[in-house]
């Protein structure tokens, strides 16, 4: 019984081409890149006393032969996906929790908010004495820095969904958990990806204290370790390790985003 | 930042505690700088490193710094001026129960890397026929070590007085298995002045009227103990007790006393076994020598009219 | 097919409603009470604010009365279900969800096996005549288009009520009374009871039992005309005196209202 | 010639009372915020060394009674507002070019978040070498560390923005200028706010790095300096007073954010 | 006011405009020409779907043609500007802004002295019957007040030429006859070019000089119906049998184009 079946269907498809993906911004990504790299080594060779990229790219040659690098990474990345993962995911359970049910967020709020201005390094002595000093209070501070930098976004997300939307989905008989899972994640989904791309952010600001704890590798650990020797190439290739790590994952965080929220028209 | 030759301008970093601050405290009190025509400013910093940083950008002439930083100087980043006391306060402590530094082996042992506190460790070690293979090190930060230590995560640490103080408190029990006095002869532990390399050469007389300055109060220091730590406290808006306690793991040098030690090459030899000390642990990979480092003459001549 | 049936499907009863403008409260409803017999198809015209679909969201569940009760089956309201469906004015379509997506959301909520769910939304895209663009986003739609997929949105999940809010306004004529003649005769088929807001008259005549003629300042309810026409409704009743003199009817009482309201002063 | 002036004028005012605020999310900020002290309390009785509640009062009314917290205070917020003020104004002024116009944000992005992974700790010998050790190298960490915590949002809030509203303006006359001020700024406020309250804490948790700058006075320095004799209940009146500052600044926050989202539908 | 005028205030030059839909390409105007001459008020009617908006989009700057060329006085269109006023199928109504303050909008941007504006401001207001909403958010407003509101603000800027797509479409009937005589009333005096896409054949042949109907598959003019009613128009008018001739012959230019649809097989 197609009232209208006939109505738009089969309009005349044209057989041009579609746009081709601009790589533009691809180019000047390089770009950019080419140029921090140019004032960095401008400013080396201004006598500032840091050590000119060749320096760094031969310790780096050096430290990835040796094995320490790949050690050294593998060991925070481990540590980073562990924290920023739960981090995150606890960000957006909570974040809806607190944006759904005032209670809650009159409750978690004021916390959430007063840890977030309590810098990781005074957390620490509070992990080893409840956690010990294994990888758990590791993973646990890079599991607060990437929740508490996330938690706000998500749920500013929450209290920002359209309640049409919401109303649509109650009148066909959703429940909270329906909303949560079909609705509100979804709609909120940019917040929810600024909140994971900051989390991610603060996850890798805060390797290098997580592994003051006793850690016997990792980048945050030999940049520590190499401070003790003045030692600024191994600083410099555990910094931009560190940066290229947060960097790749980041395009990844951007791809995800542009797969979930390519509904939205945006500029 | 830049010298300051003409100007009789000082720039003066320090660290808040005993070591750090007493001489500046008994050089204030006594109006040593105007005595000396100098108008100094101390800024008070929480290491030695980023003195030495502040040194080389030109922000600071003078600052204060403990051993562990000692391989900066003598890696050339800055000239030592004066030694000022000889340090006292760290400690190999361990849980209720260890007997000796044999017991450690394998035990978990923490440790602030690059400070006094790793020296001790390192010389204990070594004296027990064990090194650091021996025992599982984890590299700590230094309230670190507390939390852990107190909380019985870690089964001993190379540590100091006055957070021993800290721990005793959750851990009456624990035991000291090595202190700096049992490394006399071997090894001193010298807390040091530091200037910046072109305030040395570039501004001899100023530096040496700061010498003279430091020289005087040394005097006072020696002569004052309890007044020192009054005025200390009272610079560092600290318990005068807390002060003291920690005044009492010092042993401060005497201006007289250095001259003679510096004479005699005493001082030398202490600096050149630190040398060898941190070529071990690989911060040093050159030492420039004590006697390119270590300015002797400049202190003793400021001492002469 | 009365007005005042003895056992209604739904009921208001002296229901007010009224909002905080700040500076004053805005009585949008005052003391609205209506009966609705089942599978009775009653339309509501008014003026422009007058207050017809804070009417409709307060039968749905979206809205509480300020004074009065709503009734569904006797039983107070109490929040949105999926026995009442609606379909908003603004449409409230989710952006993230195709047009088959949205289509679906309500099925899948109710459980309806994958199969089914399926061949049911694509039979309400078919009707509403979206099946070329099935598998598009809203943003790619056109407003009647979007109007249409709420449309089907709601048709899908079968509700024994439906709260629809002007749901032909962004239709062309065609279209509209093409989906008019599926709606009655879906109606006369599975005899759902409709409440239908509409600008247009001629529609309101043509649809209903009843007609409801709506006032404003304050909203309430200014006149109810029975429309007895004969079922099925066709051209030709369209055509007939009957449904013109009807029609003047309905006019004359939206006119007239506005006639005896010419004469307060502006505020 | 007022066509319809008559047709909602003056709708009936209500004479009942506004529905009073509710007060229950105060209620309930201090009753978890007593229950924080109360774990607090917990925790430091069952032995873990902490110092308990009274301690740490006692040692803050001391603190304050000499004049040190108030100095201290008052110098770390003269940085952490510089620095914020600084940096969330740059990150709006950022986040709009960045979203505006594409090659910037190609310029521009991998460095943000290349900087984002790293721990100001890092940062600062670099700014001693480019600052010296006097208010700017610690106004600058701490601007830093805002802007980076603020500018992704503001980012996303300005590529979020419905470009409908931005086409409305683009017919009103509306040139880029007047569209950042009077669109996208109005528009991304959730987002701008999201940011502002994130760089708020990044700033404060920033304040004990940025006083590792040679500070004479200030709660991070206060913090680090009774470390040097493990003055446990100093740290802890220093964290909680940076903790409490945090909160207030964000309660700040929340009242603007409330005056200028308001005109959103939320939940 | 023939169709094809010597020196066109609008004139459409074989415009082409295709979307890409993922899969194919949606043709949503082939190869329109058309000319609007200067006073001219032309109507566009045609199925949902057919490409109305997209065509006013294209005259008003927002989306610029796949292949062909838009001209306004004779100059290619390049973007939108304040001579083109636009009222939007969705309202587009700047939340955060009052009733006034949507109205005063284009004229702040104009830089009309304050004085002035708010005096023109409170005139249009008072046309579209907000006066009594002034000082309202839109969030507060049914679903035709937004639609007022918006009127208000375009014709608050007095464009020289008004595009408006489907702008009484949530009106109801009398609101609508008195926005359509005044709309009527004030093209008499000020002589704008009136572009008005509407679903109301009624209303399509009592605004306009000429009615243009659209089909879609691919969206086209379908035909062009001239309107020779004598000026001004009436409610005589409306009942003369040259209208009721005219409406039908539109009527069916819109009927017949489906009966030839009917043939080809679906897709
Ligand atoms: N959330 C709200 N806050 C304040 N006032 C509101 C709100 N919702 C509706 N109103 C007011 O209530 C009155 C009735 O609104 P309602 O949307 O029910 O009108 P309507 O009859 O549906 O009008 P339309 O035909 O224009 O859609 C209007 O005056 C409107 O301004
Ligand atoms: N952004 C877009 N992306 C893809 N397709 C689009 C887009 N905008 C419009 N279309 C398509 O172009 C066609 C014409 O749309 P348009 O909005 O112009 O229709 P319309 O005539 O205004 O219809 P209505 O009367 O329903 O508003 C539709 O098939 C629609 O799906
Ligand atoms: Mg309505
Ligand atoms: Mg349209």
């Amino acid at each position: 019984m197609a009232v209208l079946s006939e109505r738009d269907a089969a309009p005349k498809a044209d057989p041009g081409p579609a746009p081709r993906r601009r790589s533009a911004p691809l180019v000047l990504n390089a770009a950019s890149i080419l140029l921090g790299i140019g004032v960095w080594w401008a400013l080396a060779a201004l006598g500032i006393k840091i050590p000119a990229p060749p320096e760094v790219a031969a310790r780096a040659v050096e430290m990835a032969g040796d094995g320490t690098l790949l050690d050294d990474t593998a060991a925070s990345l481990g540590r980073v996906l562990a924290g920023f993962a739960l981090g995150t995911a606890l960000a957006v359970v909570m974040g809806f929790l607190m944006g759904w049910y005032g209670p809650v967020r009159a409750l978690a709020e004021p916390w959430v908010q007063f840890f977030r201005t309590i810098p990781p390094l005074a957390i620490i002595p509070l992990a080893i004495v409840l956690m010990g000093i294994g990888e758990v209070p590791k993973i646990f501070v890079i599991f607060l820095a990437a929740f508490l930098a996330c938690v706000i976004s998500t749920l500013q997300g929450v209290v920002t969904v359209d309640p049409t939307l919401i109303n649509a989905a109650r009148v066909l008989g959703a429940g909270d958990a329906t909303i949560f899972g079909r609705v509100v994640v979804p709609a909120s989904a940019p917040f929810i990806l600024v909140g994971m791309r900051v989390g991610l952010g603060s996850a890798w600001a805060t390797v290098v204290a997580a592994e003051l704890i006793a850690a016997q590798e990792g980048l945050g650990f030999r940049m520590q370790n190499a401070q003790l020797y003045y030692d600024l190439p191994t600083i410099f290739v555990s910094l931009i390790t560190i940066g290229v790590l947060g960097l790749a994952m980041d395009r990844l965080l951007l791809l995800a985003e542009r797969k979930l929220t390519g509904w939205q028209e945006q500029r | 930042g830049g010298g300051s030759e003409a100007s009789n301008e000082v720039r003066f970093g320090y660290i808040g505690d005993y070591n750090g601050a007493s001489l500046l405290a008994v050089a204030e009190d006594q109006k040593l700088w105007e005595k000396h025509g100098l108008d100094a400013t101390a800024s008070v910093f929480t290491n030695g490193p980023l003195q030495i940083q502040a040194l080389g950008s030109g922000d600071l002439d003078f600052g204060y710094i403990g051993p562990g930083a000692m391989w900066l100087p003598a890696s050339g980043q800055a000239k030592v001026v004066a030694l000022n006391t000889l340090g006292n306060a760290d400690r190999v402590i361990a849980q209720p129960g260890t007997g000796s530094m044999a017991d450690l082996r394998g035990k978990t042992v923490g440790v602030p890397q690059g400070t006094s506190g790793e020296m001790i460790l390192d010389l204990a070690l070594r004296r027990a026929g064990m090194t650091k293979n021996d025992v599982k090190v984890v590299p700590m930060d230094a309230s670190t070590i507390v939390s852990a230590f107190s909380a019985k995560r870690i089964d001993a640490a190379g540590f100091w007085y006055p957070a021993i103080d800290t721990i005793r408190k959750q851990v009456p029990g624990l035991v000291e298995l090595a202190k700096n006095s049992d490394f006399r002869g071997e090894m001193e532990f010298p807390t040091v002045f530091v200037a910046g390399n072109d305030v040395v050469t570039g501004q001899q007389d100023k530096a040496r009227r700061v010498l003279a300055v430091l020289r005087e109060a040394m005097q006072y220091r020696s002569a004052n103990a309890e007044r020192t730590v009054e005025l200390t406290a009272e610079l560092l808006e600290k318990d005068p007790a807390q002060v003291r306690a920690d005044a009492a793991n010092v042993q401060v040098l005497g201006a007289e006393e250095l001259d003679r030690l510096t004479a005699d090459g005493t001082v030398r030899n202490w600096l050149s076994t630190m040398d060898s000390y941190f070529a071990g642990t690989g911060q040093l990979e050159r030492s420039t020598g004590p006697e390119n480092y270590y300015t002797g003459d400049l202190f003793t001549s400021a001492g002469q009219p | 097919m009365a007005g005042a049936a003895v056992n209604p499907k739904i009921a208001l009863d002296g229901v007010t409603k009224s909002f905080d403008l700040g500076r004053d409260r805005l009585v949008a409803l005052d003391d609205v009470s209506l009966e609705i017999a089942d599978n009775e198809f009653v339309t509501v015209v008014g003026p422009s604010g007058c207050g017809k679909s804070t009417l409709l969201n307060i039968l749905a569940g979206l809205e509480e009365p300020t004074a009065g009760r709503a009734l569904v089956d006797g039983v107070p309201v109490s929040g949105p279900g999926p026995d009442r469906g609606v379909i908003f004015q603004q449409y409230a379509l989710f952006p993230w969800l195709t047009v088959r997506g949205n289509v679906e959301f309500g099925l899948k909520i109710a459980g309806v096996p994958r199969e089914e769910r399926r061949a049911r939304a694509e039979h309400f895209i078919d009707v509403v005549g979206l099946t070329y663009f099935a598998d598009v986003l809203p943003k790619a739609l056109s407003g009647g288009m979007r109007q249409r997929c709420a449309i089907a949105r709601a048709y899908a999940v079968n509700p024994a009520i439906l709260l629809m809010d002007e749901p032909f306004g962004a239709l062309d004529a065609l279209t509209r009374v093409k989906l008019q003649d599926q709606l009655l005769s879906a109606w006369d088929q599975e005899r759902r009871t409709v409440l239908f807001i509409t600008h247009d008259v001629d529609e309101a005549v043509y649809l209903a039992d009843r007609v409801i003629v709506m006032a404003s300042r304050p909203g309430r309810i200014y006149d109810a005309v029975e429309v007895d026409l004969p079922h099925p409704r066709t051209e030709e009743v369209r055509l007939s005196a009957e449904f013109t003199a009807l029609r003047n009817r309905v006019w004359n009482s939206v006119y007239h209202q506005d006639n005896d309201r010419a004469l307060p002063a502006r505020d």
